[in-house]
């Protein structure tokens, strides 16, 4: 039940992705691989020019190649439950990832925890943010690719309080920037800790 | 005011069978172990540090130092070696160094000897002030025990 | 004149360090504390004093050789730990784990929760001022241990679970030492509760103190004997029952009031029902294998990412994996229930005298290492 | 025996009391803790480890009496000795005995409340002193902790007075002798709530002298160490025989306002040197099993919630004790012939 209203509530966020994303996908269809990067892409669509986003494609065409990752449907992917551990994954740009907070807040989700993943091959940062209901089982994982050059996006600290050190704590470790947060400083790095650990070339 | 008499009173019944609680056991044998004085044997599955276990007859170890411990060792901390010898099939345990400062006792190495050749001890006083003290050889220690 | 004091003098506020060493943070903890007499204006925990980054280690080790690092994050409900990383192992990797290993999981752990629980009593009360029931609290956990310690071969780090099953079989001198050891609790019990639940000086110091609402706890994620004691029913347990948790018959405790003493009573209660399932456990314990028969040897996931929670002494910890196929860790999330638990702890203190923040603190129950991992 | 004679043995005798009072204490402290909680306590220096106390004082006495920075080197010198000195004047009037007494004055009880109420003070000078700011709370407390109980204290004091119509601290003791019924916590004939008063009056000496569950200046797992945090040494070893020398006060005056001091509990009395050790036996008896019950106490509860602690004072012991007052008031204008 609890299932079936999130997923409806969160497909409203792709209404709009959708026009714009069937653009560059129509321009690139003959590109076998459209990873979850562009998710991604449409939201830098805004900015005025595309180059660098171009430029990334072409990058992480080689690498990608190896990664084989399934093409991100359009819309909140309902998963196996038993094999994966959540219900419901949701890939968002990250400027719908504060729209899909305030609905899950709505819903009475509570914040389990935000993570990053630093795909190095295709240059991206994935901001992991996973939510769980109380009363019902049914976790809701929201994710997110930043640029790895420029990972910023905003943050859900005002919606759930709690997600304020998993921001940090994700700062800390990816230096993921995110916009509007109260207080971005080291948490549990050292307080003029100015590397990122969990980056994949990060080296001791 | 009929609530704070009867605070007050179950409150003071509470703080006196507080008190009658840890008078009884004023009275009654302490349960602790005098340490330094008295010792406890450990359990036969205690997790100590490892040491290798000889062959029933000739006192010599059971390695055979495959270094399958050595790779599975989440800390790295045991080193290996071996040679070949003549007339002996597999290679002859040489030196193996158990370095037990970085030792998390978890029990990797035991499990992944195939030949049965490693155990934990059941030694648990082990104390020293210099970290030399604990880079175990434990051939020189099987030779000492026995 | 003191200059410390005098330029103080001059504000409204005072800054107060509370930690990282102080008695009541259990470890390294420290809170930063701006106080206005003795009543907290603002509080600001500051983590990471023995940050390790076993995230990193999970990258950089195989699946198996992390196995030893999951004691070293909440050591003393370690069980709990192993539990969640191996399970989420065995679900990405599809391993099936034989039932009389998940059984004597459910025991150890269960086990080790009441462990954790009675460490966390006698520590709560030695933090209101009271120092005798920590003792006999130990004197109970140490049979626990004893029991533990026969079976896994550790007392506090035991590293006992592996894919696919656990390490050793139990033998009937532990089933027997279990039951016996229950038949004592459950007589010792009592004598907490008439030493220490009832003591009016306690009651006062708990009561209707440090309240944390239900919205709060969903905001910040809290879980767990916190969540619990705000009256959200909400158990890993019984929520997404995992193991074979599913076949026994135990009640979550929940208390509506959300001060610390419903948290304290979620706790006491909860020790009972872990009792209440080690003897089922015990009694339905299936003969079989603790390993599976195709023995488990190199483990290698499935490319993707998996979550797996399980119910630790001090809330929901989860395991979030990405492997790529290999046999390390591509990415390793662990998600520790006392981080976002402590994390309402700023908002929560808001107003309150130091040491009703202080019972507040000792009410969440908080393993620095945990926090920090 | 000639008088300044007298009083300077006196006066060496209660400085070695209450030095070995307190090293001892913290040994029957340490001791009876240790059985509370099922385990031996001190036992490795010396036989049963009686001899734990001498090695703590040449630890503490060996340590560097160093002085933190932006303390005032005065007040943080000369805290522990307000505490430690009015707490030996005090024993000047506490009788152990009939004749055992250094000075036998008739007004030894108002002397005893004015040397106890410098205590807090030296407390409050320590903690600000000491520029820290745990301390400084510790002070705060410390100080309304003991105005409030003062108060309750000294009105369950005034009904005493007005029982005995003496503050004579000798006097008072022989007013309760005979047997054991005489004793001023089982005479209901002079007020019905006389035990209440002793167990308020028990109940204020623990909060005065800061004993646990009321160790509001020491509060170690809130405060630290509280007034004592940044004490090294001997600093703090000054503190803390003050501390016990205290307590000893606290129970002293409770067993001779209401347990008939020296007397025994059966009317036997012996004359000349027996009778003083006769007398000294029984006061140190019952004197030792208060100071049981105030260790027994201490490891027992949790320590108090500080409003809570005013509340008790002040929502249960004040109007208790005036209660008592009035009671008593009635009772004796009542059957005056008592």
């Amino acid at each position: 039940m609890l299932l079936a209203r999130i997923k409806e509530a969160l497909s409203s966020l792709y209404e709009d992705i959708q026009e714009i994303q069937e653009a560059p996908e129509a321009a690139e269809a003959a590109e076998e691989v459209e990873t979850a990067a562009a998710d991604a892409a449409p939201a830098e669509d805004a900015q005025p020019e595309e180059s660098p986003a171009e430029q990334k494609e072409s990058d992480s065409e080689e690498a990608s190649e190896e990664a084989e990752e399934p093409p991100a449907p359009p819309g909140p992917r309902e998963t196996d439950y038993k094999t994966k551990g959540y219900h419901l994954d949701a890939a968002l740009p990250p400027e719908k990832v504060v729209a899909a907070a305030e609905i899950l807040s709505q819903q009475g989700f509570f914040i389990e925890a935000i993570t990053g993943v630093d795909w190095i091959d295709e240059q991206q940062l994935e901001v992991v943010y996973d939510f769980n209901h109380f009363d019902e089982l049914c976790r809701v994982v929201i994710r997110s690719r930043l640029d790895r050059n420029e990972p910023e996006i905003p943050t859900i600290s005002h919606i759930y309080q709690g997600a304020n050190w998993h921001e940090r704590e994700t700062h800390d470790f990816f230096g993921i920037i995110f916009t509007g947060h109260p207080n971005l400083e080291p948490l549990l790095l050292p307080e003029d800790a100015d590397f990122h650990p969990l980056l994949k070339d990060f080296k001791a | 005011m009929s609530g704070y008499f009867k605070e007050l009173i179950s409150g003071t019944k509470s703080l006196f069978i507080g008190l009658g609680i840890t008078g009884k056991y004023f009275f009654e044998p302490v349960v602790t172990l005098q340490y330094p004085h008295e010792y406890l044997e450990m359990t036969p599955r205690y997790r100590g540090h490892i040491e290798l276990i000889p062959d029933e007859e000739t006192g010599e170890p059971k390695c055979v130092a495959c270094g399958m411990c050595e790779k599975g060792c989440p800390s790295g901390c045991i080193s290996v070696k071996g040679e070949k010898r003549k007339g002996v099939k597999g290679k002859v345990l040489t030196k193996y160094i158990l370095n037990f400062t970085t030792c998390s006792l978890c029990g990797q190495c035991v499990e992944s000897c195939k030949f049965d050749a490693l155990r934990f001890s059941l030694d648990y006083n082990l104390a020293s002030q210099r970290k030399e003290d604990f880079i175990y050889d434990l051939i020189k220690r099987l030779k000492e025990k026995s | 004149m003191n200059g410390l004091l005098q330029q103080d003098l001059n504000q409204e506020t005072f800054t107060i360090n509370l930690g990282p060493q102080h008695p009541a943070t259990h470890g390294v903890l420290r809170v930063k504390l701006v106080m206005d007499g003795e009543y907290i204006v603002e509080a600001e925990p500051v983590l990471g004093y023995i940050h390790r980054m076993h995230e990193k280690m999970g990258e950089n080790r195989t699946w198996a050789k992390f196995l030893p690092n999951c004691g070293r994050m909440d050591y003393l409900c370690a069980l709990s730990y192993n539990h969640g990383y191996v399970a989420a192992i065995e679900r990405a990797a599809g391993i099936e784990v034989p039932e009389r290993a998940e059984y004597i999981r459910v025991i150890t752990v269960e086990l080790n929760r009441i462990s954790s629980h009675l460490l966390w009593f006698g520590a709560f009360v030695l933090d209101l001022g009271g120092f005798t029931p920590l003792l006999y609290a130990f004197d109970d956990r140490e049979q626990i241990l004893d029991l533990l310690e026969s079976v896994t071969g550790s007392r506090l780090t035991y590293c006992y679970f592996r894919f696919g099953g656990v390490y050793n079989d139990i033998d009937d001198s532990f089933i027997t030492g279990t039951r016996e050891f229950i038949k004592r609790l459950r007589e010792r019990l009592p004598m907490y509760d008439a030493l220490v639940t009832k003591n009016i000086i306690l009651i006062k110091r708990l009561k209707d103190i440090g309240p944390i609402s239900k919205d709060m706890a969903r905001r910040y994620g809290a879980t767990g004997p916190v969540a619990r004691g705000s009256g959200i029913n909400f158990d890993v347990r019984k929520h997404e029952p995992y193991s074979v948790y599913s076949e026994f018959d135990f009640d979550i405790p929940v208390y509506e009031e959300g001060d610390s003493m419903a948290r304290y009573m979620v706790r006491m209660k909860e020790m009972e029902q872990s009792m209440r399932i080690i003897e089922q456990a015990l009694d339905k314990l299936p003969e079989g294998d603790i390993q599976p028969k195709k023995a488990v040897k190199m483990v290698k996931p499935e490319k993707g990412d998996y979550y797996h929670a399980v119910e630790a002494a001090r809330g929901s910890f989860g395991v979030r994996l990405v492997s790529n196929g290999t046999n390390t860790a591509y990415r390793l999330k662990l998600r520790s229930p006392t981080y976002s638990n402590l994390s309402l702890f700023g908002e929560a203190t808001k107003g309150m005298l130091l040491p009703d923040a202080l019972a507040l603190m000792g009410s969440l129950d908080l393993v620095i290492p945990e926090i920090d991992r | 025996m000639p008088e300044p004679f007298r009083v300077i043995l006196f006066i060496i005798f209660v400085m070695a009391f209450a030095g070995l009072n307190a090293a001892y204490l913290v040994w029957c402290e340490r001791k009876g803790a240790g059985h509370i909680q099922r385990r031996i306590g001190p036992k490795e220096v010396g036989p049963y480890g009686l001899l734990q106390p001498i090695a703590d004082g040449i630890k503490l006495m060996t340590k560097q009496l160093f002085l933190p920075k932006g303390v005032d080197p005065i007040l943080f010198m000369v805290a522990p000795l307000m505490v430690m000195v009015p707490a030996i004047m005090s024993f000047c009037v506490i009788p152990f005995s009939e004749i055992f007494v250094a000075r036998e004055i008739n007004i030894g009880l108002l002397m005893i409340f004015a040397f106890a109420s410098v205590n807090v003070l030296g407390l409050l000078l320590g903690s600000w002193g000491s520029a820290n700011k745990y301390a400084v709370i510790a002070g705060a407390r410390c100080v309304s902790q003991n105005v409030a109980y003062e108060i309750p204290m000294l009105i369950t004091t005034i009904t005493m007075v007005m029982v005995t119509n003496t503050m004579n601290l000798n006097e008072i003791v022989r007013l309760q002798d005979g047997w054991f019924w005489h004793w001023y916590v089982f005479r209901l004939d002079i007020s019905l709530l006389m035990p209440v008063a002793f167990l308020i009056f028990f109940v204020c000496s623990l909060a005065e002298t800061n004993r646990a569950p009321f160790d509001m200046a020491e509060a170690e797992s809130e405060l630290i160490a509280g007034t004592y945090t940044e004490y090294p040494g001997m600093g703090f070893g000054v503190f803390f025989m003050g501390e016990y020398a205290n307590i000893v006060i606290g129970c002293a005056l409770t067993t001779i306002l209401f347990l008939g001091g020296w007397q025994s509990p059966i009317p036997l009395d012996f004359s000349g040197f027996l009778g003083v050790i006769w007398g000294l036996f029984w006061f140190l008896l019952k004197l030792y099993a208060l100071i049981f019950t105030v260790i027994w106490i201490r490891w027992t509860y949790p320590r108090t919630q500080f409003y809570e602690l005013l509340n008790l004072s002040w929502k249960v012991l004040i109007p208790f004790s005036l209660f008592n007052l009035i009671l008593t008031a009635l009772q004796i204008k009542i059957f005056p012939w008592l």
